[in-house]
């Protein structure tokens, strides 16, 4: 009679796979980032020089990140790269491990993007920022006055209308929303986000769109918008080859300014493979690559990339204007979990009008 | 009427195939973007996408997730169609119910209650973990196509068998297969079809060794790209010779 | 190679309806018997319990002295020719036949020359590669029959297993089946509802009514001296007198209550029991005979039907003097 | 010693339990998780379990959620109803104009974009409906367009990839029931004196009206709980509900949230098969 043993199989199955998984091979690392770090340019070396193979999973915003390791089991992710402004939140959560300071390039970094209160908690360094660039307006230069991207009220004065594409990250574009109506981004709570929602839908209803990085790119090498919000050297930079007439500014109201930062998952399988990584992408190298990924271009934070990326590089990524978009650029919102969801769900609301 | 259906005809045929013709002629684009003007042909995307080690593993793991959890799902649902056809047992018309209902679900809720219950049970996502919900998928459908393709001839035909000294199982491998040989053939090849394209669930429950449908999905997140368009004319292409084939041997054959 | 068949008060019941009611039944080792009735008899029932497919509701079935309660079809030394054949359309003849031998274990040569004997004995030497779909029926009906008598059954199983050819064929297979009988020796149990068929093949009639068996004897008896009404009847035309205490209205004197049976072949113008003057209402002529149907002058509104020599002429609106050359007596 | 009926039944168990355990383990127990988890509430960002209504209140309450079930029932809808007015003619056409030999053929091109990859259909149907796609450059280009159709990142472009997908699926269902009438009803009514619209209408319809009505099930459940379409054509605007469940789920971590919306989807699903299932026959597609 097959009924005992057969009415146990897919509990079996289950048991199994519960108590082994698929086989976690020694030498792998599993990594959740953003997509600029599945540029094989970038990850092959590192795994050719250790002989490892490196898991890449991909996410986009920081609760979403958040989402996946909350889905995951202890041990299941070594690297993380996450906003800057949000390692507070994943150290909080028990997500990252502390990291020894000595052991990271802190003094060749940009002053600016050391950023000691986002990376540290309690005076211990749980990350270290690795990236960075802005989130104000991309466009194309030959369909839009050039002259009218520098007034964020341009974009909502009809002229624009349905040409507009909004990048799909409710943190920096309800920053730049607020940066376009004079406010702080630091100044974003419960109390100040109703304010928000009008100049927010009115925007919307501006656009012909709202979508991710890379449909946001898409969007506007193809002409399908003419100008993204949120968009930036990271949206202008790798298309800039293919369509010289993409461009990108910071409104005389100000934009934001983006930095990811990469750390060591708490209770990873292989915490010195991956501090080996994070090493690796704060080398000179390491991010010379990673500035010119193929999914996104972005500052390096490593000072001592200078020497490696070429000049056409450098001047993509307006290497020399850093000093002046850095005054001018605001650090993302830091909202607490209340506003976070608040912000989230007139985000939804935003999508869905 | 006549020249009025022909002109549907027609158009429904236009309809039907644009996209794809659309597709297939900017795989071959000569430029980074699949949008016209068509700058040129030429076959560096197809180049591109062959030599992609990340697609050739995702289609692999695409045809191993399909054609196992089809097999499986296949077995189960031959084997419960069997016992429902053959045995009268208590409950059959709850039971039919049961194995039919997944059926009714959409896959985005399969997947996400195999999400809740694997994070829940602390199993780790993986190539098995989607293979698991594909067999949820077809199990349904293999157990219609079975129950609805056994009839009073191959019943009679298991009835000898047994009389004969066949052992249940021998039944089964001697007798009700090969007698049902084309509706199982029909049911696994759907099961395949739809396991292999399947991408809710394949997204939801794997981690980084991805099927081939959710690795497209990521292609098409890192931008428009004539490599995509080489892709899908690569699946569109296999897929139909597979279905020529098949139509011109299996089905042709089961038919008379 | 061959068993006897004892089966004991057995009953069976579904739902509501009783398909048999306390039947009592021995078949001898060797034997072939004919379940006669018509459908609905419970004849199929029965031998479905025989070969195991259902179990009953009362009573006990014993094959060779062995009480087969519980035990699967492919456990019992029955095989069975299905109505239908059931042949298996995707294998040979050869692979058909040998199936049963196959399932015990053994070896390719070995029952490979096991089918080509069987098939030999019904009569389909060579040609073993061919598939049931390019067969004749009568065909198919041989190789069912050489595959369900491959596996040396003791008791061999018919469910009307002619009742699917046409007239000529099913003759000629009923001599078929009684000379493979007697070269094999296995008991045959054979069900059908052709009286004509179960005379022909039949070592013992068993006659079914109604979940019950009605008659059973050797088929002369069961024709020609049947115990009930029932198998009176239906075992071919019969004329039916009533008799009350020794008298008819036809002058009949047969000691005894009842209806006097007198079939038609046994009327005619001399015999032991006089039926009186009747007139000729019809005759039409049958081949082996002529079937004439005369109204008694006592009762012009009854029949008798008589069959008449093949030579008989006789004139229309004649009057004749009929008598019974055998009869029985039946209660009511 | 056991009856062979009661042994028939323990083979038959034995048959049927590893299906049937199957089922229960890796569909019934996932929705029974699925289900307790839409009872349960978020903590700043942590799941706390619990029995709170507080999901199923906002699912069903919050504007923006409503909307997105608006959307996709009027989505669903509309793809429905047009599908089955493309195929039903389709059907037919190639049932009754097309010579017999070359039926198959007809129904086999019919259907064979069907096996392209489902994400690659939607996205080529993009390359079609975009601002610079086919379509806008070839009506452009012949002079019966000014401006480009904005079709790409609207509802319009969710339906078309919608529509061309599942008038494929129904045009092999509907084709599949019209093959197996017999063509003396139509003789009989046109006999009878009906013309041929009175007998498409009042005999050749109703009859295949199962075949329609499962069809069309088959496209609402399908069409309700796809994700990608809508996802790829529709854009991040007008969000149906798999949009809104994979937004709660990826973007927000909110799990409990998506339990509830994927429960009030599936309790939708469940509403249409009752309202159908007196005519429609899954277990014998």
């Amino acid at each position: 009679m097959p009924t005992p043993k057969a009415a146990l199989s897919p509990l079996a199955v289950l048991a199994v796979l519960a108590v082994t998984g698929p086989a976690r091979a020694e030498g792998e690392l599993n990594a959740l980032v953003w997509c600029d770090h599945t540029d094989p340019a970038l990850i092959e070396p590192f795994e050719t020089a250790n002989n490892v193979k490196v898991n890449l999973k991909e996410y986009e915003g920081t609760a979403a990140g958040m989402a996946i390791l909350e889905q995951s089991r202890p041990g299941d992710w070594d690297v993380l790269v996450i906003d800057a402004v949000d390692v507070h939140r994943a150290v909080e959560a028990g997500r990252l491990a502390p990291l020894d300071p000595a052991s990271l390039p802190q003094a060749d970094l940009f002053p600016e993007l050391v950023m000691a209160e986002n990376n540290q908690v309690g005076g211990k360094t749980y990350a270290i920022t690795e990236k960075f660039g802005y989130n104000t307006i991309s466009y194309d230069r030959t369909k839009v006055d050039p002259a009218d991207m520098e007034d964020w009220a341009a974009l909502t004065s009809g002229k624009y209308d349905g040409r507009i594409g909004i990048y799909d990250y409710y943190l920096p574009v309800l920053g730049l929303v607020a940066v376009g109506q004079g406010m702080k981004t630091s100044d974003i709570n419960a109390a100040t986000l109703p304010a928000l929602r009008d100049p927010l839908m009115k925007l919307r209803a501006a656009a012909k769109q709202v979508s991710d990085v890379v449909a946001s790119q898409t969007a506007l090498a193809t002409g399908e918008v003419d100008i993204i919000v949120g968009g930036g050297e990271w949206l202008t930079a790798v298309l800039a080859a293919d369509n010289p007439n993409l461009d990108w500014t910071i409104p005389r109201q100000g934009g934001l300014r983006w930095a990811q930062s990469i750390g060591v998952v708490q209770g990873a399988a292989h915490p010195d493979l991956a501090l080996k990584f994070v090493q690796y992408i704060l080398s000179p190298e390491g991010q010379a690559r990673l500035a010119t990924s193929s999914c996104y271009w972005g500052m390096p934070t490593n000072t001592r990339a200078g020497d490696v990326l070429t000049a056409e590089q450098k001047a993509v990524l307006r290497w020399d204007q850093q000093p002046d978009y850095l005054k001018r650029a605001q650090l993302y919102p830091i909202p607490d979990a209340a506003t976070d969801q608040a912000m989230q769900d007139l985000w939804t609301e935003m999508l869905n009008q | 009427m006549k020249p009025l259906a022909w002109a549907y005809l027609a158009l429904a045929y236009v309809f039907i195939f644009l996209p794809v013709a659309v597709l297939v002629v900017f795989s071959f684009q000569d430029g980074r973007l699949p949008v016209p003007p068509l700058q040129g042909l030429s076959l560096r995307w197809y180049e591109k996408v062959l030599s992609d080690g990340d697609l050739m593993t995702a289609l692999g793991h695409s045809a191993l997730v399909a054609v196992i959890s089809s097999a499986l799902a296949l077995t189960l649902g031959f084997l419960a169609a069997h016992a429902l056809a053959r045995v009268h047992l208590p409950g059959s018309a709850v039971m039919r119910g049961l194995l039919i209902a997944p059926m009714t679900v959409s896959y985005l809720i399969i997947a996400l209650g195999l999400l809740a219950l694997f994070s829940q049970t602390g199993v780790r996502l993986s190539l098995w973990t989607a293979g698991i919900g594909h067999v949820v998928i077809n199990l349904p459908l293999c157990f219609a196509i079975s129950f609805a393709a056994m009839g009073d001839h191959q019943q009679a035909a298991e009835r000898a068998a047994r009389d004969l000294g066949a052992s249940e199982a021998q039944v089964l491998w001697h007798v009700s297969a090969p007698m049902l040989a084309p509706a199982l053939a029909a049911a696994f090849f759907l099961s395949v079809t739809f396991s292999w394209d399947e991408f809710i669930i394949a997204f939801l429950l794997t981690r980084f060794d991805v099927t081939l449908p959710v690795e497209i999905w990521s292609m098409l997140k890192s931008g428009l790209s004539p490599a995509t368009n080489a892709v899908g004319s690569l699946v569109f292409l296999v897929s139909v010779t597979l279905v020529v084939i098949l139509e011109l041997t299996t089905f042709r054959k089961g038919r008379a | 190679m061959t068993a006897d068949v004892t089966i004991l008060h057995v009953s069976q019941h579904y739902a509501a309806t009783t398909a048999l009611d306390d039947v009592s039944l021995t078949v001898a080792a060797g034997e072939f018997v004919v379940l006669l009735g018509p459908s609905g008899c419970g004849k199929t029932t029965l031998l479905n319990l025989i070969g195991g497919f259902a179990e009953p509701s009362a009573g006990q079935i014993l094959i060779g002295g062995r009480d087969m309660a519980g035990v699967a079809p492919a456990a019992r030394p029955t095989t069975t020719v299905f109505q239908d054949y059931a042949l298996f359309p995707h294998m040979t003849l050869a692979e058909n036949v040998a199936f049963g031998l196959r399932m015990r274990g053994m070896g390719r040569d070995e029952r490979r020359a096991r089918a080509q004997e069987m098939l030999a004995l019904v009569g389909l030497p060579g040609g073993d590669d061919r598939r049931p779909h390019e067969l004749s029926g009568g065909q198919r009906q041989r190789v069912a029959l050489a595959r369900a008598l491959a596996v040396w059954p003791d008791v061999l199983l018919l469910d009307e297993p002619l009742g699917a050819l046409d007239l000529k064929l099913r003759r000629a297979m009923q001599d078929e089946l009684k000379a493979i009988q007697r070269r094999v020796g296995t008991t045959f149990i054979h069900v059908t509802h052709d009286q004509e068929e179960a005379m022909a093949i039949a070592d013992r009639i068993v006659v079914m009514n109604q979940g019950r068996i009605a008659d059973l004897g050797p088929p002369r008896d069961v024709y020609l001296q049947p115990k009930t009404l029932f198998s009176a009847e239906f075992m071919g035309e019969i004329n039916k007198i009533p008799v009350h205490a020794g008298h008819s209205p036809l002058g009949a004197s047969v000691p005894g209550t009842g209806m006097l049976c007198i079939r038609p072949e046994a009327i005619g113008p001399t015999g032991s029991l006089p039926l009186g003057p009747a007139r000729l209402l019809d005759a039409a002529f049958f081949g082996t005979h002529v079937r004439a149907r005369y109204a008694p002058l006592a009762r012009p509104d009854w029949v008798l039907t008589v069959h008449l020599p093949q030579t008989a002429r006789p004139e229309p609106d004649s009057v004749a003097e009929l008598y019974a050359q055998s009869y029985v007596l039946l209660e009511t | 010693m056991a009856t062979l009926a009661a042994r028939e039944r323990r083979l038959g168990w034995g048959l049927i339990a590893p299906a049937l355990v199957w089922t229960a383990a890796f569909f019934l127990l996932p929705f029974a998780a699925m289900l307790a988890l839409s009872f349960a509430h978020m903590e700043g960002r942590a799941i706390v379990s619990g029995l709170s209504l507080d999901n199923y209140a906002r699912a069903l309450g919050d504007p923006t959620m409503l909307k997105a079930l608006v959307n996709s029932l009027e989505i669903t809808a509309i793809v429905t109803l047009v599908s089955v007015l493309l195929a039903w003619p389709l059907a037919a056409t190639i049932a009754w104009t097309i010579p017999p030999r070359l039926q198959r053929l007809a129904l086999l091109l019919a259907v064979l974009p069907f096996w392209t990859s489902y994400v690659v259909r939607s996205y080529s149907w993009l390359l079609v409906l975009g601002k610079n796609g086919v379509l806008n450059k070839a009506l452009i280009g012949a002079g019966l367009l000014g401006e480009p159709l904005q079709l790409a990142s609207t509802r319009s472009a969710t339906v078309i990839g919608f529509v061309h997908f599942f008038v494929m699926l129904l045009t092999l269902t509907i084709y599949a029931n019209l093959v197996q009438l017999s063509p003396n009803y139509a003789r009989a009514a046109a006999d009878l004196g009906a013309s041929r619209l009175r007998v498409l209408w009042h005999v050749i319809l109703p009859l295949t009206l199962p075949g329609i009505l499962t069809g069309a099930f088959l496209t609402f459940v399908l069409c309700i709980g796809d994700y990608i379409t809508p996802q790829i054509l529709g854009g991040n605007t007008e969000l149906t509900l798999p949009q809104l469940i994979m937004l709660q789920l990826q973007r927000s971590g909110n799990f409990p949230l998506a339990s509830a919306l994927s429960v009030v989807l599936m309790a939708v699903v469940t509403l249409a098969y009752a309202a159908v299932a007196r005519w429609i026959r899954l277990d014998r597609l």
